[in-house]
């Protein structure tokens, strides 16, 4: 029986005194893959974020894994399975590549080798210092290090930003295997809503802070006016 | 005539080869593309045309003239501007200020110490003007780092057109940047007058095709490939290590 | 079109004269007359200030640390000492020269400044200025050493204006130097080069990409604090008639540093109010408890951080409305 | 009736907080056990800290004369401090009491400067006579790089020569230094027969401390010094390293007198300390303020009191002393003291006196 | 000759043994303390009043000046320092300043404020000759110390996870928390550490360079020096500098003792315009 792996409800959130999410409800079950879309601003990384824990939490409550984590601080969360993928990637540059994926690590299938496996670049680069990567290197390097974290939810920021396409391919089918076959739950944030919707479940679009769609994500596929009605600038 | 022109480019970062003799030419008015995997040294060659490395070897010419040497703010004098892959903003000024800084400095006026900023009419309404340009004008007095990614992408870009460069270089100009808006951001690139080179760095390849007439493909540091869209398009080994099947 | 002028309006905002900017300088003029007993003080303060307004200029406005601007204030204080014993003893000539000296030693010294971190600039100041200390303690013929430059006597303000021991004069005398030079800092920072100073700061690579060749402007302005600061140390030694060594002592650079920061770098007036609020508080505690008073400075400073500057003073507000987008990046 | 007052200018904070813990100490001493008042006036003490800051000394006592209309000044730390306030004696006709800095230069610079502390090399040089007189023949001087530290190297040198000894090397030490070992080896490679130092009071303690640690009394180099070394408040910290030391000094905590043992009771029940030569520096100024204002019958003319102070002698703890009418700097007896031990504590005692003397840079 | 050379090493390591703990806080945590010198200050008067007063042995008092200090510096990261991490430098400057301050006035009032000084047991005093090299031994005991310290320390912040996790958490405390760090005891266990180490090296240094409520403004300058040639990224370069200044001050003052003030700046200043981010950096970091 799936149960939710992630439950929001009523959620208030935002940086300081300012309010960007208002009233979000939301819903990931394990083992499944949400598309988080949403015009620029709409409030996409402040909600991913916010499960993260790093933003100013106001009201509601988020459950994770059978408790409700909105008042943990953020290093008490990840612990909980939770990994995340900052938009801007934020790969610490004073670790060098192999530093950046072990410092945070947690035990679990995904290992070092595991995560070479799947980015042979970052193997190449390891005695690299962070800030000594090119941009889809850091990419590359954000993504393995969420994974090492063996998380049952991962937060995907914009994770395809930056990849060359065959990368891009490679890691959506990668995911798509992960959620499938690992049980691991996947929220993906991306500006080309056609490039993920096939390979997520469901999808939740956002607009000014408040959820405007939430559904299938073949639903969104197959009705290409409704997806632009929701995602152009109105 | 060729506007950028790079001869046997070295670039070594310890042991490692980032730039393997680069020999490109790229003309004038052209509508260049520069793609490559992960790693293969665009945002490197980038940096060593506007002089944030200097090259191990190799030279490089504008407008056939010698710039190898040239420190970077001399290189934009000579009508050379670029926009940085990560966004490099002015976090706390406001778009306003960026504009004004950038629009004066192409005009010269940044040795002026003793007239207050606002005394150059022209160039706050050039400003404002570019900032209209780039859907900022409502954000103009917002301080830059609050804006959203996608708006702060934007300024990016706004500033590097500011310098009515000769030759503009776009390092992944769309990453984070909306679909929608995607389009526009290039439709403004493509109404750059005729004779402006754009150099392109963008791995959305719906982008870089409907934008580019020229395609340099760069893998492991050295010049991989070059041809027409078509061409590139249909290349076996771009598409092997490249762009994988279904584009 | 509304736009443009809604963007005039915003830049005009800038460099408008505040009320309470003008009211500042009332104040300090309408003090000749009715703080007589405190002028001594005041001329300190205005010194000082002028020294602080000077750091800010590469500290606040080109984000370049320094613990060693005493250099320049110390070259300054000796310049116009020497010259007033030696030479020419009316002060607004000593002031000058005192300017030119340090200037171009700012000028010779700034390519220092031009690389690496804030640690690193931080301590090359320094060493300048301890070197500098160190000379002007071996040349004894020429500046007296550790026993300080004495002997010397001003003549006239411009040949009119006598200094008198109640520091009347004196206070005049720094107080329209400070009023000056201010003034030109305020245009200096509101222009196009100011604002290309404040993008350096932020991030030199962009403004690089932007043409501002930030090793230029950098030296330029580092010159200019320099002689400002050179000014500063003039001032202090034309109304005290004597040069100590310790115009060059590492205490001095840090006491300005301090300063600036209490009154917050990067705001023109952060230096004049830090001066103010630093050396009145100095002045006070130290007659109430000779020995302990720096435990309660060190209190205070503890406490403005901890509280927040911007929460303990109103000002801040204002002028951070005034100059939105330049408070420094915190 | 009114009273009189007079503005202490003293560092109480910084590298010289020492200097102005004992001459307050001193002074105070003398106001406890010689009541407040003098010429028929009340005395008042106006204490003021210039953190040893040349600028600040100046402008406090500037402030004191025009705001607490101050009737004389006293203290002055260092040299530059002293200094600074010339210009403002001068325009105000203040006399300004000296009670530590030592300089030579300082009394050529306004008629207004009394001194009751030292007079540039007054100790240095009967420690020279001393050192040729018992059998020393090659000496290395070894002194702090700064004003005082010139005076005494001179002070030594000059009449070390005359007396027939060889100065072998000439160190000086930066007043900022960390390590004395680099100057010691060199002191030590010299292979004199005495080392003759001047370092200032605090540093002067770790001095010894360094002194012995390298063997250089194994080596059989003798240490000669000014009183700073073995400085009377330090000498108990410094500990036994320091016996045997001699130095030449004109107070020591030990001198036998009733006047010095009513001294150091008083400094010592009220401050918790030692009186040291800092100490009888403000002692004797207050003594001098006192009897300048009896003399004057309270009138508080500068240059009356000025006047009134030339000349003037009496008894300190530190033995006879009185003022030179022509430099209106300090004359008084330097003793040779040994580092001994005494009830378990450590004493400068006094072995040999070298009486009535001036600053022998001034020509009499 | 030799003598010259040893002497220089041993105040070298000193100087090691003094900014190690500056170099860790101000180099790896990026806080500017300059109350450094503070904490310094706070182990020496702590092995003062150990051995004076109550007569404990030198060497027990060494690892009490660390633990005291290190307490003392844990206390107040949680109470201060801790909500000062994201504050600017200079806001940070301001703040240890006034702890400085502070610091020495409470040392003046509780301790006086003349020179402290600590007589070490017999077997640390005097010297002897080893193939006519001149070693004294207290100084041999500092520079043995001081290697061990160096050795541990570089090991514990390179090749250990919590050395990644502290240079991670500095870099980027947001990301850091989440992905898991817990920032704030990495933060209150490496303060502590920093702190500590200040205080063993005042507690090592007060025979050498004196005790007295200035020392730390005396010093703090020093402390800088180094760290600054060192370069701010491992434990290595403060080491290499703290040596390479002991040995260039010391044989400086030795042989051209005229210059003897200008040395350690002018090599400072000579080694910032060759290597402008001192000795030792990683390419990448901050
Ligand atoms: N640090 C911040 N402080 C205050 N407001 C912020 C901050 N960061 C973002 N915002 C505001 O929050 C809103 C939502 O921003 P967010 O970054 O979550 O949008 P997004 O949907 O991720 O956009 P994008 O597609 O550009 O990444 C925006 O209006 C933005 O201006
Ligand atoms: N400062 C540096 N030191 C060492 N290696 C570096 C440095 N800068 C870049 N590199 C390496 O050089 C290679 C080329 O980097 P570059 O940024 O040019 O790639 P790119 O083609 O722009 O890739 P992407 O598409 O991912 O942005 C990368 O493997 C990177 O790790
Ligand atoms: C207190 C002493 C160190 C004063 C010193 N003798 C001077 O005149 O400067
Ligand atoms: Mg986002
Ligand atoms: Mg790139």
């Amino acid at each position: 029986m799936m149960t939710a792996l992630l439950h929001i409800e009523k959620l208030v959130a935002g940086y300081g005194e300012a309010r960007v999410l208002s009233h979000i409800d939301l819903t990931v079950e394990a083992g499944r893959s949400l598309a988080l879309l949403g015009r620029n601003g709409a409030g996409k990384t402040t909600l991913v974020d916010t499960i993260a824990g790093v933003t100013t939490h106001h009201a509601g409550a988020i459950h994770f894994d059978g408790c409700d984590i909105a008042r943990l601080r953020p290093e008490q969360r990840a612990p909980h399975g939770i990994g995340w993928v900052p938009q801007e990637r934020n790969i610490f540059p004073s670790l060098t590549v192999e530093e950046n994926l072990t410092a945070t690590a947690r035990p679990g299938p995904w290992s070092l080798e595991r995560a070479y496996q799947m980015f042979p670049r970052l193997k190449e680069r390891r005695r690299n210092m962070g800030n000594q990567l090119s941009g889809g290197e850091q990419q590359m390097l954000a993504v393995a290090r969420a994974l090492m974290l063996n998380p049952k939810l991962l937060l995907l920021d914009e994770p395809l930003e930056g990849l060359a396409p065959i990368i891009v391919d490679e890691l959506l089918a990668a995911l798509r295997r992960i959620v499938r076959d690992e049980g691991m739950s996947a929220i993906i944030i991306e500006q080309k809503a056609r490039k993920i919707l096939p390979l997520t479940d469901e999808a939740v679009v956002l607009d000014r802070g408040a959820v405007s769609y939430q559904g299938t994500s073949q639903a969104l596929l197959d009705d290409p006016e409704r997806l632009e009605g929701l995602l152009s600038v109105s | 005539m060729t506007a950028l022109e790079t001869r046997h480019l070295v670039k070594r970062f310890g042991g490692f080869t980032a730039t393997h003799d680069v020999s490109l030419s790229i003309r004038k008015g052209a509508r260049h593309a520069l793609i490559g995997p992960n790693g293969a040294g665009k945002t490197t060659l980038i940096n060593l045309f506007t002089g944030v490395f200097a090259p191990t070897s190799g030279q490089i010419l504008l407008d056939g003239e010698d710039i190898t040497t040239l420190p970077a703010h001399a290189r934009v004098a000579r009508g050379l501007s670029r926009t940085f892959q990560i966004n490099q903003l002015f976090g706390d000024f406001t778009p306003l200020d960026s504009m004004m800084l950038a629009i004066g400095e192409r005009k010269g006026h940044g040795r002026r110490f003793w007239r207050p900023l606002a005394a150059d009419r022209d160039v706050a309404e050039e400003a404002v003007a570019t900032l209209e340009q780039f859907g900022l004008a409502d954000a103009m007095s917002n301080e830059t780092k609050l804006l959203p990614y996608g708006k702060q992408r934007l300024l990016e870009i706004a500033l590097a057109i500011a310098a009515k460069p000769k030759v503009l270089l776009l390092d992944e100009p769309a990453a984070g940047v909306p679909e929608e808006e995607r389009e526009e951001v290039l439709a403004i690139v493509r109404a750059l007058p005729e004779d402006v080179t754009v150099v392109l760095i963008e791995h959305d390849m719906d982008l870089v095709f409907s934008f580019a007439d020229r395609i340099s493909v760069l893998a492991a540091g050295a010049l991989f490939a070059e041809g027409t869209v078509e061409e590139i398009a249909r290349n076996p080994q771009v598409k092997a290590i490249y762009l994988g099947e279904d584009t | 079109m509304s736009r443009q002028t809604d963007a005039l309006t915003l830049l005009n905002a800038k460099h408008r004269w505040r009320l309470w900017e003008i009211a500042l300088w009332l104040i300090a003029v309408a003090a000749i007359f009715v703080l007589p007993s405190q002028l001594l003080i005041l001329t300190e303060i205005a010194i000082l200030a002028l020294f602080a307004v000077s750091l800010d200029l590469i500290l606040g406005y080109s984000g370049i640390v320094s613990l060693g601007h005493t250099a320049f204030f110390g070259l300054g204080a000796y310049a116009a000492g020497i010259l007033a014993r030696d030479y020419i003893a009316e002060p607004v000539t000593g002031l000058v020269f005192a300017g030119l000296i340090s200037g171009l030693f700012g000028l010779a010294t700034s390519f220092l400044v031009l690389r690496g971190s804030d640690l690193t600039r931080l301590m090359t100041t320094f060493g300048v200025a301890m070197l500098l200390a160190e000379l002007g303690n071996q040349a004894a013929w020429l500046t007296g050493g550790a026993d300080g430059l004495s002997g010397i006597s001003m003549g006239p303000i411009l040949g009119l204006f006598e200094f008198d021991l109640w520091g009347r004069t004196g206070y005049v005398y720094c107080l329209a130097v400070l009023i000056a030079l201010t003034y030109v800092v305020r245009r200096i920072v509101n222009s196009p080069f100011g604002l290309s100073l404040m993008a350096i700061r932020r991030n030199p690579r962009r403004a690089a990409m932007l043409g501002i060749s930030p090793k230029r402007r950098i030296v330029v302005i580092y010159a200019v604090s320099a002689a400002y600061a050179g000014m500063a140390g003039a001032l202090l030694a034309q109304t005290t008639n004597f040069v100590s060594p310790d115009v060059l002592a590492f205490h001095r650079s840090a006491d300005v540093l301090l300063v600036l920061v209490i009154g917050g770098a990067g705001h023109l007036y952060g230096g004049i109010f830090g001066a103010i609020i630093f050396t009145m508080l100095r002045a006070w505690l130290s007659v109430a408890t000779p020995q302990y008073w720096m435990f309660w400075i060190g209190t205070i400073l503890v406490a403005i951080v901890m509280i927040g500057r911007e929460r303990l003073t109103g000002w801040p507000a204002l002028l951070a409305a005034r100059l939105r987008g330049r408070e420094e990046t915190r | 009736a009114d009273a009189v007052k007079i503005g202490l200018i003293l560092p109480m904070t910084g590298p010289f907080a020492s200097t102005g813990r004992q001459v307050e100490a001193g002074v105070r001493a003398y106001m406890a056990l010689n009541g407040d008042t003098a010429g028929g006036k009340k005395i008042e003490i106006v204490l003021r800290d210039d953190a040893g800051t040349a600028d600040q000394t100046r402008r406090l006592a500037q402030e004191l004369i025009v705001n607490d209309k101050v009737s004389m000044l006293m203290g002055f730390g260092l040299t530059p401090l002293a200094l600074s306030v010339a210009p403002v004696l001068i325009q105000a006709k203040v006399p300004a009491i000296i009670t530590s800095a030592t300089t030579s230069a300082i009394m050529s610079k306004s008629d207004y400067y009394v001194r009751t502390s030292m007079a540039g090399p007054q100790s240095a040089v009967p420690v020279a006579t001393w050192a040729a007189k018992n059998g020393l023949k090659r000496v290395v001087t070894l002194v702090t790089d700064y004003g005082p530290g010139y005076d005494i190297e001179k002070g030594f040198t000059d009449q070390f020569k005359k007396d027939g000894g060889e100065i072998v090397e000439a160190v000086r030490v930066p007043l900022q230094n960390p390590d004395f070992a680099p100057f010691l080896q060199r002191v030590r490679d010299a292979k004199p027969d005495a080392v003759f130092v001047f370092v200032p009071a605090g540093v002067g303690s770790l001095f010894m401390k360094q002194f012995v640690d390298r063997g250089l009394a194994d080596a059989g180099i003798k240490l000669i010094a000014t009183g700073d070394v073995t400085d009377d408040d330090l000498l108990g910290a410094i500990g036994d390293p320091a016996l045997g030391v001699i130095t030449g000094h004109f107070y020591s905590a030990d001198h036998d007198s009733p006047e010095n043992k009513a001294f150091v009771k008083q400094v010592k029940d009220a401050a918790k300390m030692r009186p040291n030569f800092m100490a009888v520096g403000g002692f004797d100024a207050m003594h001098l303020a006192y009897a300048a204002l009896d003399k004057t019958n309270g009138d508080t003319d500068g240059t009356k009191l000025i006047t009134a102070m030339k000349g003037m002698e009496w008894t300190s703890p530190r033995g006879p002393i009185s003022i030179d009418p022509a430099t209106r700097d300090i004359v008084q007896d330097i003793y040779i003291r040994k580092v001994e031990k005494k009830d378990g504590e450590l004493y400068n005692v006094e072995f040999d006196t070298f009486k009535k003397i001036h600053d022998p840079f001034v020509a009499k | 000759m030799l003598t010259i050379l040893f002497d220089g090493i041993a105040y070298g390591m000193l100087l090691f043994i003094l900014a190690c703990g500056l170099s860790i806080t101000l180099g790896l945590m990026n806080f500017v303390n300059l109350a450094h010198g503070a904490f310094a200050m706070a182990g020496g008067y702590v092995t003062v009043i150990l051995m004076n007063r109550y007569g404990i042995s030198f060497y027990l008092c060494l690892p009490a000046a660390f633990l005291v200090t290190a307490l003392i510096g844990a206390a107040l990261e949680v109470t201060l320092y801790r909500r000062l991490y994201r504050a600017s430098h200079l806001d940070q400057v301001l703040f240890s300043i006034g702890l400085v301050f502070m610091a020495i006035a409470a040392a003046d009032y509780f301790m006086g404020g003349q020179q402290q000084l600590i007589n070490l047991p017999a077997e640390l005093r005097g010297r002897f000759d080893l193939f006519g090299v001149g070693i004294g031994r207290s100084r041999l005991f500092v520079i043995v110390i001081c290697a061990l310290l160096a050795v541990a320390l570089q090991l514990a912040l390179t090749r250990t996870r919590f050395g990644s996790q502290l240079r991670a958490a500095v870099d980027d405390g947001r990301v850091a928390r989440g992905l898991g760090i817990n920032v704030s005891t990495i933060f209150v266990l490496t303060f502590a550490l920093g702190s500590g180490l200040a205080g063993l090296g005042g507690a090592i240094g007060a025979d050498m360079l004196g005790l007295d409520p200035n020392f730390p403004l005396k010093f703090l300058i020093y402390f800088m020096i180094v760290v600054t040639v060192g370069g701010t990224s491992s434990i290595t370069g403060p080491f290499v500098a703290a040596l390479l200044l002991g040995i260039a001050d010391v044989g400086g003052k030795y042989y051209l003792p005229q210059a003897g003030a200008f040395i350690i700046y002018a090599v400072m200043i000579l080694v910032l315009i060759v290597r402008p981010n001192g000795l030792f950096t990683r390419e990448g970091g901050r």
